[in-house]
């Protein structure tokens, strides 16, 4: 696909003008919605945005999350070049590339932060959401960050983290945001060949198609307290079968006993519970790759090729969203 | 000429008139929404009594119940024995209710699984037949993993070794219907549906007013030409004059007809080839961007361009 | 294993004496216990023994089923001369051996009747189970027997029908009775490998470890109305939670509606209905096996010849039990 | 001679002297089952935690819920990381309580299932712990479909590409045990028993007296030594002197030991070996007699003279 020739990413500027965002936004400083207890935004970023008082666990960005992931050691983002293109050329109540915008403009590049990071001494790759970037929804930069992320596992023989923070599919990308359901299934299977464990992590709210689909398929699944996990939604579910449904409906903590996660974790003990699952499932290295990870590592290969030979489809739309980019004035 | 030649002409006329130049009107995708939800449209229970003269229908999922939404089953037509799955939404009042409008739980989902199992111990090609508003949206079936259901009948059928074919037949909408779509060739009939959520859901959220379906309809422009444009569906399959709900028997008809070619094509390619092919087919479809991103900071300290570092560097 | 000298099989002995039993028992001629409409022995034979006023399924003989799923032509016993033996010399109120001899002279030869039969016009391998003999358990025989059709399906390529009644593991071979599990879904397993298909249908009663191992795995799975299905029966249950059970529990349309059974089948359409099922499934002959499918071969081959192989255990017993025989004036 | 050398000795000798000449008496048997039961005895847990010093407890089915009757979950100790699941009975009431008596329900197996699939990518062995009454008889258990969930586990188990040991550490009652126990290598502790059916539930049943437990025991004769003369255990693992409740520590060190060698031999051989050698040691248990059966009608008919013909022919 066609890099055109811009020098300085979005995200970037971003970061010159409001630095240093993400780290410091004006909402960050606030009370506590379940202890009304108050907390400066420093506070809030030392205790992993995590109320100190009653444990309530605020929205935390990706950003962020990378850096509690690692304990503060260097991590290198990954793809940060890939953005949303418009190729149904979705208005509804106002542009999808206005929207975009916005949400770029608020700091993020895209609703999954890929990078690779150490957690507990351990290499991975970590495929973070951020809910604030359009609700966390997945369109095609997902999928395929998701997807680019699990072929750099296999390539590379790391496990991979992920959290999830979602209201489900882009609508704006229709259907073709629907398939991003099945192209991460199928990154998940690259992972499954490979033999390379995948944790994912699920907050609040993971819902629609990516419960549906990578969400559900971890090997080791936890979710944060009071993350809400579901396909349909609450409100969705009332509307349609006019159940009243009680406050525990579809949080972690009902998941886990209905069996669809491991445990329910605090966010201040996330990193050290990864890092003793990926110290359980490190293997030796220097050991003979199965026949079967030698056919993940060729499937990855092919599959990152069959991605860049794809679509006048995308060269439209590239064409499309960077005249709206021209139009910003950058 | 032979009247299937004329029609298939026909048809390639209109799919190309779709196809071509200005995208479809929003009046012409409403048209084409009700098509696909016509009361007298053939529901996969009409396409497998003309398909396959023996078949018997299968129940359970061995783990809960059984969910009528989601019919399976093995039969043998022209092409051999088949396991067959599809939505069934119940065609008057006492059958929708039943069938829950077509709209599964778990339990839909894990039936499909376990004949998909069956399929892949008896090496049968495994044919689905899409038609659904949407999984259901009730308390009981998330609270047995409707989410999950849906991501493993997808990871399930990425992994058979069987040949796969989905067809489009009616409303394709949600991960409910993407749940039983993740196939080897996907076909769509041509006045049929295939949208990332119903209009009326998308409505309800983008709009904020369920009554805009219309316009999201428009926006979402779900149709057969534009989800074969888009790589998304890889045969559109033409339907009798005015509609399959005219006419069962040639809708049937023509549809076996092209299940046999692609069945065909796929049978000549080995099980390990396919699982390729499908998991390349996912794999690839998407439309994003490739913006370049200079850091000078990063490319300095070695780091691939990229990318970009975290707080380590002078750059964040 | 060695054959000891003895040139006429128990149950013959017994068919000769009762002659045309297990055909015409004083037992068959009585009143429904559902509806009270009285029949004679043979309408309830013709009527596959199912109450022609209320639809209730009286239990039926292995032999007298073979004769209905064949619709009245030939079938073929296999490996009737494999007989209980007594390996733990287990007595509970009475003596293993001599609960063995009088079901024995019942007219069965054990709870598993296997035979090759045409069904629907297509060749199969039946195995039957018998409740009347002690309970339909399942011990060594019942094992045995079932991984050999299993074998035998495999050799020449045949599919397989069960039909089960049972009260579950045989306790009187203590845990060698439930190691019949395990070998029966080996045996399974087999048909697995070899792409052949297993049609299952429960009868009254299908509990304990029989439907906790092979009757829980077919590929088709049938169930005759009223059949009580259940691992642990209501009486256990009721003694043990002090739930107060429903009539319904277990039966064979809740298991329907459980999810655990493909559907109801009057008895007088099973023939059919299994006729069917093996029709669609019918492979084309001269078809290459798959891999799969000759490994199978190989698998059933050396399953055999390992169980030939075995056991001190078993000769103990032989010489054991033939005592009991011998004492039984045969 | 080292302490271990000689508690090594000391057990040679008891399982000769249990193994030799007649066999036990009713009495040392019921002694056996009162120490398999004994409530200080060591549960999966107590191993686990000695055993693997990093170990992740897992939860849940995927499908309808959690079992706490059953613990699995990752752990890694001297032989690299593994899969340990085991059957948790609970020590005191509350515990015992919550645990249900280490009498699992169909969530139970399925958990176990879900973690054996984890196992099966991750390439890691299996290791089982079983101790338990048997499967939990509850209407709702039977409603989700027990009886499967135990029949799937074994197939499961039995299809494992890994290799397995299962370990009965306590009692090992029914099929609910069982349902853990389709591994490579079947191991005993000293005391634990194996057995188709509680003492209690037999004499119920049999004896139609559940306080003849003590002579349903001393049929049933589900001690070690009896299940390793029958070939259903391999292995008999000595306990600490007493019994295993009287040192956790030694009790785990000893099983560990076993565990690490038998894993070693098993690691030799290849996934396709392993798994042709576990169904033909389930293949080849069972107890029978043959007798000659005479068919002169069958033979001059030419059928195999180990057949019986039905009415067809004049034998009938
Ligand atoms: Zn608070
Ligand atoms: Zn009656």
């Amino acid at each position: 696909m066609s890099k055109r020739p811009i020098t300085v990413s979005v995200d970037r500027l971003l970061r010159k003008r409001d630095a240093p965002a993400p780290r410091k936004l004006p909402a960050d400083e606030r009370s506590c919605p379940k202890c009304q207890t108050h907390w400066t935004s420093d506070e809030m970023r030392r205790n992993m945005r995590v109320c100190a008082s009653c444990g309530h666990h605020f929205p935390a960005g990706a950003r962020e999350r990378l850096d509690q992931l690692s304990g503060g050691a260097p991590w290198v983002e990954l793809w940060p070049e890939l953005r949303a293109s418009d190729p149904l050329q979705f208005v509804d109540l106002e542009p999808y590339p206005d929207r975009v915008e916005k949400a770029e403009a608020a700091g993020s590049n895209e609703a999954l932060v890929v990078a690779e990071i150490p957690i507990g001494g351990h290499d991975c790759i970590a495929a973070i959401m951020d809910f604030s970037f359009l609700g966390g929804s997945m369109g095609s930069v997902v999928g395929e960050k998701l997807a680019r992320a699990c072929d750099r596992c296999v390539e590379r023989n790391l496990p991979l983290v992920v959290i999830t923070a979602s209201g489900g599919a882009r609508m704006q990308e229709g259907v073709i945001a629907l398939m991003q359901m099945a192209k991460t299934v199928v990154a998940f299977d690259l992972m499954y060949d490979a033999e390379l464990p995948v944790i994912v992590v699920l907050v609040h709210p993971t819902t629609g198609g990516v419960w549906a689909s990578f969400a559900s398929l971890g090997d080791v699944t936890y979710a944060e307290p009071g993350a809400l996990i579901a396909f349909s939604g609450p409100r969705v579910i009332e509307q349609t079968t006019r159940e009243k449904l009680p406050p525990e409906f579809g949080r972690a903590e009902t998941q886990l006993a209905n069996g669809q996660v491991d445990d329910v974790v605090d966010r201040r003990e996330l990193p050290a519970r990864i890092g003793k699952v990926l110290g359980i499932l490190d293997r030796p290295s220097g050991m003979d790759p199965a026949p079967a990870v030698t056919m993940a590592r060729a499937g990855a290969e092919r599959a990152a090729n069959a991605a860049r030979t794809l679509p006048d489809l995308s060269r439209r739309v590239v064409s499309k969203v960077l005249r709206s980019d021209e139009k910003g004035g950058r | 000429m032979s009247v299937a030649a004329r029609r298939g002409g026909q048809f390639v006329r209109r799919l190309a008139h779709r196809l071509g130049g200005s995208p479809e009107t929003g009046s012409a995708i409403w048209e084409t929404i009700q098509l696909a939800r016509h009361q007298d449209r053939p529901y996969p229970l009409d396409y497998i009594s003309r398909l396959f003269p023996d078949f018997e229908e299968l129940h359970g999922d061995r783990l809960y119940g059984d969910d009528p939404a989601i019919v399976a089953g093995i039969g043998r037509g022209a092409d051999g024995p088949m396991v067959v799955i599809g939505h069934q939404k119940g065609r008057d009042t006492a059958e929708r209710t039943y069938r829950n409008f077509g709209m599964p739980g778990p339990e839909g989902y894990r039936k499909a699984m376990r004949v998909m199992a069956l399929a892949e111990k008896m090496d049968l090609p495994v044919i689905t037949l899409i038609d659904t508003p949407g999984a259901f949206p009730g308390s009981g079936a998330e609270e047995r993993g409707q989410g999950g259901a849906i991501a493993r009948s997808m990871q399930t059928m990425l992994r058979l070794r069987v040949p796969s074919i989905a067809v489009v037949i009616g409303e394709g909408s949600s991960g409910g219907a993407l749940a039983l779509g993740v196939t080897d060739r996907v076909m769509m009939l041509e006045n049929s549906t295939y949208s990332v959520i119903s209009p009326e859901g998308g409505a309800a959220i983008l709009w904020r007013d369920a009554a805009k379906a219309k316009d999201a309809a428009t926006a979402f422009q779900p149709t057969a030409a534009n989800c074969y444009r888009w790589g998304i569906a890889d045969v559109v399959v033409p339907e009798p004059a005015g509609g399959a709900h005219r006419d069962h028997d040639e809708a049937a008809r023509l549809l076996g007809g092209y299940i046999s070619r692609a069945m065909r094509e796929l049978q000549a390619l080995s099980p390990a080839d396919r699982r390729r092919q499908r998991r390349d087919r996912y794999r690839r479809i998407g439309a994003y961007r490739e913006v370049a991103v200079a850091d000078p900071t990063a490319m300095a300290s070695g780091v691939d361009p990229a990318s970009t570092a975290n707080g380590a560097g002078p750059a964040a």
